[in-house]
């Protein structure tokens, strides 16, 4: 049986939802992480979750990078482990270099929390196996500081490696200007790294494990995941 | 063509969660020699003006109804002619 | 002890004018000490004897709503927040505050504040805090000014509420010219803690030691309760009080290291420092233990250099809780503290002399009778003169059916629906996280009122706040009764059984007896209704002075209604059509008249007529029957007729749905 | 004691949504003469350094590290001696 870590930084907010989801809704051992452990203990798969780390104060997770546990997560994500950054998450593995690019102050300048759809483009990565080919995930966002930036070059790479994991599309599944809550170049809303073991998503699959709260689909990444062990 | 630069920062009493955040977590990295941190924000205007005069006043009343927050925050503008 | 040290000013009846203390309330001073007071004795006094600490000018009116009732497990007033049983062993405090004067001056940081305000309010209890919800009154749009407010306001509420991490479920916006320049900024939280966990206010056990954690103490709002004790004019302007910053990501440790302390069993009280900080924390609890206590202020972690015992006592500093603690178990909670990274640091000790004693610099600055301080104990008491305002004679007088409209029904609707106040408020509310903590069953958007599940728990809360201020302005006692009403409307449209209310009331000035005529007969309306639906009220806010140069903004009693959901899945509801061929059903009396409509008032710019008639008792079997349909899931839709009426109701329950509806009016 | 002024700005090749944000309104208050209006932090280090060489290295390494993100950041130091 499996074993989840869940990082608890100083601000994390959705780090209980993360835990809710894996334990309780998909019955997984899960446990949290205090961000001043420096060893994560027997764990096969670590959450980086949601959340205002440090009050986001500089830049959405440019100190959270600098707690002790991120170290411990880079080693685990060296060695291959399955590591998602949600949100909040996402911003702390991109300040961390664990992923390519870094995340912009959305377009309107507004914090903008909705639903949104998404378009898988990459099924081969943990946490993306198990999503249905063709089917849009309808999958709620929640950030101020979702526009992703990449320079060219980082973005060629990202195209030709197939690293991009999902965009911003309409309910027909087109990757248009108005389906893009934040102006991420793209439309891009999730990636992964070159070995992709690591991804990094703006949406948050946590809030989206029950059709009572709007919608299930967020529960195809965290089957993908279990299907992976 | 002139170039304003301004640098609009909180009133020194007021707290500056920001810069305190901040000042920690260069801390935790090791430079206690860093005594404080206060984080503001720094402004280029590019004005099209006849004179320096006419450039400089536009860019303070910008400041003064928009670009700082008379309430908490001070601005300081420094202007160079670029062509 | 002598009467000031060198560098106080010395203290006169002047002086204590110009902290906005009566001659009268001077005297009594001297009497409670025996002596002139200090000039740091004087600032605690006026601080605690404001309008804001006080409710000198409301309490006797207050006393006459119900505010006792078989769910409440704390009166109303005796804590922090009101605290009400669901049953599964579970109490909810909750409770509504206002930050208007702030928001008026600072917008951004105002509102912030505010909402930081009252989830400590909720955690101090020793609750978490599982749902936001804000009621926001701003002048009309097109003046730019109040485009700036909104934006602040909203974008303040966002940031903090965001970062805190509690989502921000529920609210209302609304426009009238009357708010113009004096905005209404009132925050609600929504707290859950297990029955026997919860923490008081209280410091008792002489050489308990007294502990103050969170931020440091700075400059901030100094006489922030003093100044929200004033009118908003020209002079307040210029007195610009160095404004109060709100630091959310501070909270939200303070939220986990305070729910962790309280489990140690080692904390014997713990109350959250809002307006007049130390000051206020220290006398309250004191009072409430009948105990004293004796502060160090050098202890105080402070931000600024050499500031004074007054500025330390007065300051509002966000951020800050004091804690009391068990003898010999102060280092268990310090350690809780640290581990978050926060200040925790003793700064006095429990006394039974039934004293506040502040020292500085090893001097006694003050020493005052607790009890002399606080609401309940000595602060004054007044019952103020009132007097029927003449402007209803001419309002009231007013027929409706004079008003000649030559426009049709469509065009009517269209143009209705472009009122800022019926018009969708999506650019507001998908700022705010509506979904984090994943309990949202029903939010923003298309509902009368939110519904959260209780995680382990079929059940779920059903929560809104509500007022319509012009209502109140043109049948204040009617006005009254229809906020109360309303509000539990909503909350039954949601699939809840409305429990219990709080109140936050946005009135003018006191002292002016037409105004306290409006605020009497407001309150009395609300008594009638909460005692015919059986909603007690469970605690909450007085703000007066809420005026503008020009005039006085509509009496505005905000209602926060709280709901319980017996089966969240089974009866949760929402306002939009669900399926084609439903039929749809109009339930409840004829409404007679345009009165006070948002249509006379949006397309004919008129503040007139009567309110709407209103029948009590045929209201509570009207919500009562609406319960037990939603319990035997007859109903797929229920949706509250209110600004706009049917039209607008119909309008909203099909867009909602991208569906259509025929009606047959006869 | 010296004193790092620090300017952290977004290279020019990216969109700044805060500065256009700022030159329409500014455009609406009636200032046209305004072309361009780019928006980035001021930071105020103040550090406890031995030499200006010590409290140079001190501020740049601590842009470097943290106060900007070398992905789509530039940043510039000036350095001042306070007493």
């Amino acid at each position: 049986m499996p074993t989840f870590g869940v990082i608890v930084f100083p601000g994390s907010n959705c780090d209980h939802d993360a835990y809710h989801a894996l334990k309780h809704i998909m019955g997984v051992d899960t446990r949290f992480i205090f961000h001043k452990e420096t060893d994560l203990g027997k764990v096969d798969g670590i959450v980086v979750p949601g959340g205002f780390s440090y009050g986001d104060y500089l830049r959405s997770g440019a100190i959270a990078r600098f707690s002790p546990v991120m170290q411990a997560v880079s080693d685990f994500a060296a060695k291959g482990g399955p590591v998602i950054g949600i949100c909040n998450g996402f911003q702390i593995l991109l300040e961390s270099g664990l992923l390519p690019g870094a995340m912009l102050h959305n377009e309107q300048l507004r914090f903008t929390c909705k639903q949104v759809y998404l378009k898988t483009e990459a099924f081969d990565t943990p946490f993306t196996s198990a999503i249905p080919k063709d089917t849009l995930l309808h999958i709620p966002v929640a950030h101020g500081e979702g526009n992703y930036y990449a320079d060219e070059t980082t973005l060629a790479q990202l195209e030709d490696q197939n690293q991009i994991v999902f965009r911003y599309v309409d309910a027909d599944g087109n990757p248009t200007r108005e389906s893009n809550p934040n102006g991420a170049v793209g439309n891009i809303a999730g990636i992964c790294n070159a070995a992709r073991n690591v991804v990094g998503m703006m949406p948050h699959p946590e809030r989206a494990m029950e059709t009572l709260l709007g919608s299930a689909d967020g529960k195809y990444v965290f089957e993908s995941v279990l299907q992976s062990f | 063509m002139f170039k304003a630069e301004i640098n609009v920062t909180l009133r020194k009493s007021i707290l500056d969660p920001k810069g305190k955040a901040a000042r920690e977590a260069l801390h935790q990295l090791g430079y206690h020699a860093i005594q404080d941190v206060r984080i503001g924000k720094y402004i280029e205007l590019f004005v099209d003006a006849a004179s320096e005069t006419e450039a400089e006043q536009i860019a303070r009343e910008s400041c003064e109804k928009l670009l700082a927050n008379e309430v908490m925050e001070d601005f300081v503008i420094t202007l160079t002619k670029t062509n | 002890m002598n009467a000031s040290t060198p560098q106080e000013p010395q203290v006169t009846l002047d002086l204590a004018k110009e902290h906005g203390l009566t001659e009268q309330e001077y005297q009594q001073i001297c009497d409670y000490l025996g002596r002139v007071p200090t000039f740091t004795e004087l600032g605690v006094y006026s601080v605690m004897w404001s309008e804001h600490c006080s409710y000198k000018n409301s309490i006797a009116v207050l006393k006459t709503l119900p505010r006792s009732g078989p769910q409440l497990l704390v009166d109303a007033g005796e804590e922090n927040a009101g605290l009400v049983d669901i049953g599964d062993g579970l109490a909810c405090a909750f409770k509504i505050e206002s930050h208007n004067h702030p928001s008026a001056v600072e917008p951004y940081q105002g509102a912030a504040t505010g909402v930081g305000g009252i989830h400590r309010d909720i955690f101090t209890m020793g609750a978490r805090p599982v749902a936001s919800l804000n009621s926001l009154r701003f002048g009309s749009l097109e003046n730019p000014r109040v485009r700036y407010l909104l934006d602040g306001v909203v974008r303040g509420i966002a940031d903090y509420g965001n970062a805190f991490g509690v989502p921000t479920v529920a609210g209302e916006v609304c426009f009238d010219e009357s708010y113009e320049g004096n905005p209404l900024v009132n925050a609600m939280s929504v707290g859950i803690v297990k029955v026997g966990e919860t923490a008081s206010a209280i410091a008792t056990g002489e050489g308990n030691p007294v502990i103050i954690v969170g931020s440091s103490t700075g400059r901030d709002g100094i006489h922030g309760a003093t100044f929200a004790s004033e009118e908003i004019s020209e002079a307040s302007e210029s007195k610009r009080p160095s404004v109060q910053v709100g630091d959310p990501f501070m909270e939200k440790l303070l939220l986990e290291a305070s729910l962790e302390a309280l489990k140690t069993g080692a904390v014997v009280g713990m109350q959250d420092m809002g307006a007049a900080g130390i000051a206020c924390s220290t006398s309250e609890m004191s009072a409430k233990g009948e105990a004293g206590m004796e502060i160090d202020l050098d202890k105080v972690p402070a931000r600024e250099e050499g500031m004074t015992a007054y500025e330390l006592l007065l300051s509002e500093s966000q951020e800050r809780m004091l804690v009391v603690a068990h003898k010999g178990r102060e280092q268990e909670i310090i350690d809780v503290y640290k581990k978050w990274d926060l200040h925790a640091v003793v700064i006095g000790h429990v006394t039974n002399t039934g004293r506040v004693q502040y020292h500085k610099e090893g001097q006694l600055k003050a020493d005052i009778p607790a009890d002399s301080l606080v609401l309940g104990g000595g602060a004054p008491v007044y019952i103020r003169e009132t007097r029927r305002p003449d402007y209803l004679d001419e309002t009231m007088s007013f027929n409706p059916a004079t008003v000649r409209e030559e426009r049709s029904l469509t065009e009517l609707i269209y143009t209705l629906l472009k009122s800022p106040n019926i018009a969708s408020k999506r650019w507001v509310y998908e700022q705010y996280d509506t979904m984090v903590r994943t309990n949202t069953v029903v939010g923003p958007g298309p509902s009368d009122a939110a519904v959260i599940r209780l995680k382990d728990s079929r059940k779920g809360l059903a929560v809104k706040t509500d007022c319509n201020g012009r209502y109140v302005y043109l049948n204040p006692r009617k006005g009254g009764q229809i906020a109360v009403v309303e509000a539990a409307r909503n909350v039954v449209c949601a699939g809840g059984r409305p429990v219990a209310i709080t109140n936050c009331l946005n009135f003018g000035n006191p002292y002016k007896p037409e105004m306290y005529w409006v605020f009497k007969e407001a309150v009395g309306g609300m008594g009638d209704a909460c005692r015919m639906l059986q909603t007690p009220v469970t605690g909450g806010n007085v703000s007066f002075y809420n005026e503008n140069p020009k005039g006085a903004v509509f009496p505005t009693p905000t209602i926060g209604m709280l709901g319980l959901v017996e089966d969240v899945e089974k009866h949760a509801m929402t306002a939009s059509f669900k399926q084609e061929g439903d039929t749809i059903l109009y339930v409840g009396a004829p409404r007679r008249g345009l009165g006070g409509s948002e249509y006379l008032s949006w397309c004919h710019k008129i503040t007139a007529g009567d309110a709407p008639e209103l029948d009590l008792i045929f209201e509570k079997s009207l919500q009562q029957a609406t319960i037990e349909v939603i319990h035997k899931q007859l109903i797929t839709a229920a949706h509250d007729l209110s600004d706009g009426g049917l039209a607008i109701a119909i309008t909203e329950m099909a867009v909602f749905a991208g569906k259509g509806a025929h009606l047959d009016l006869s």
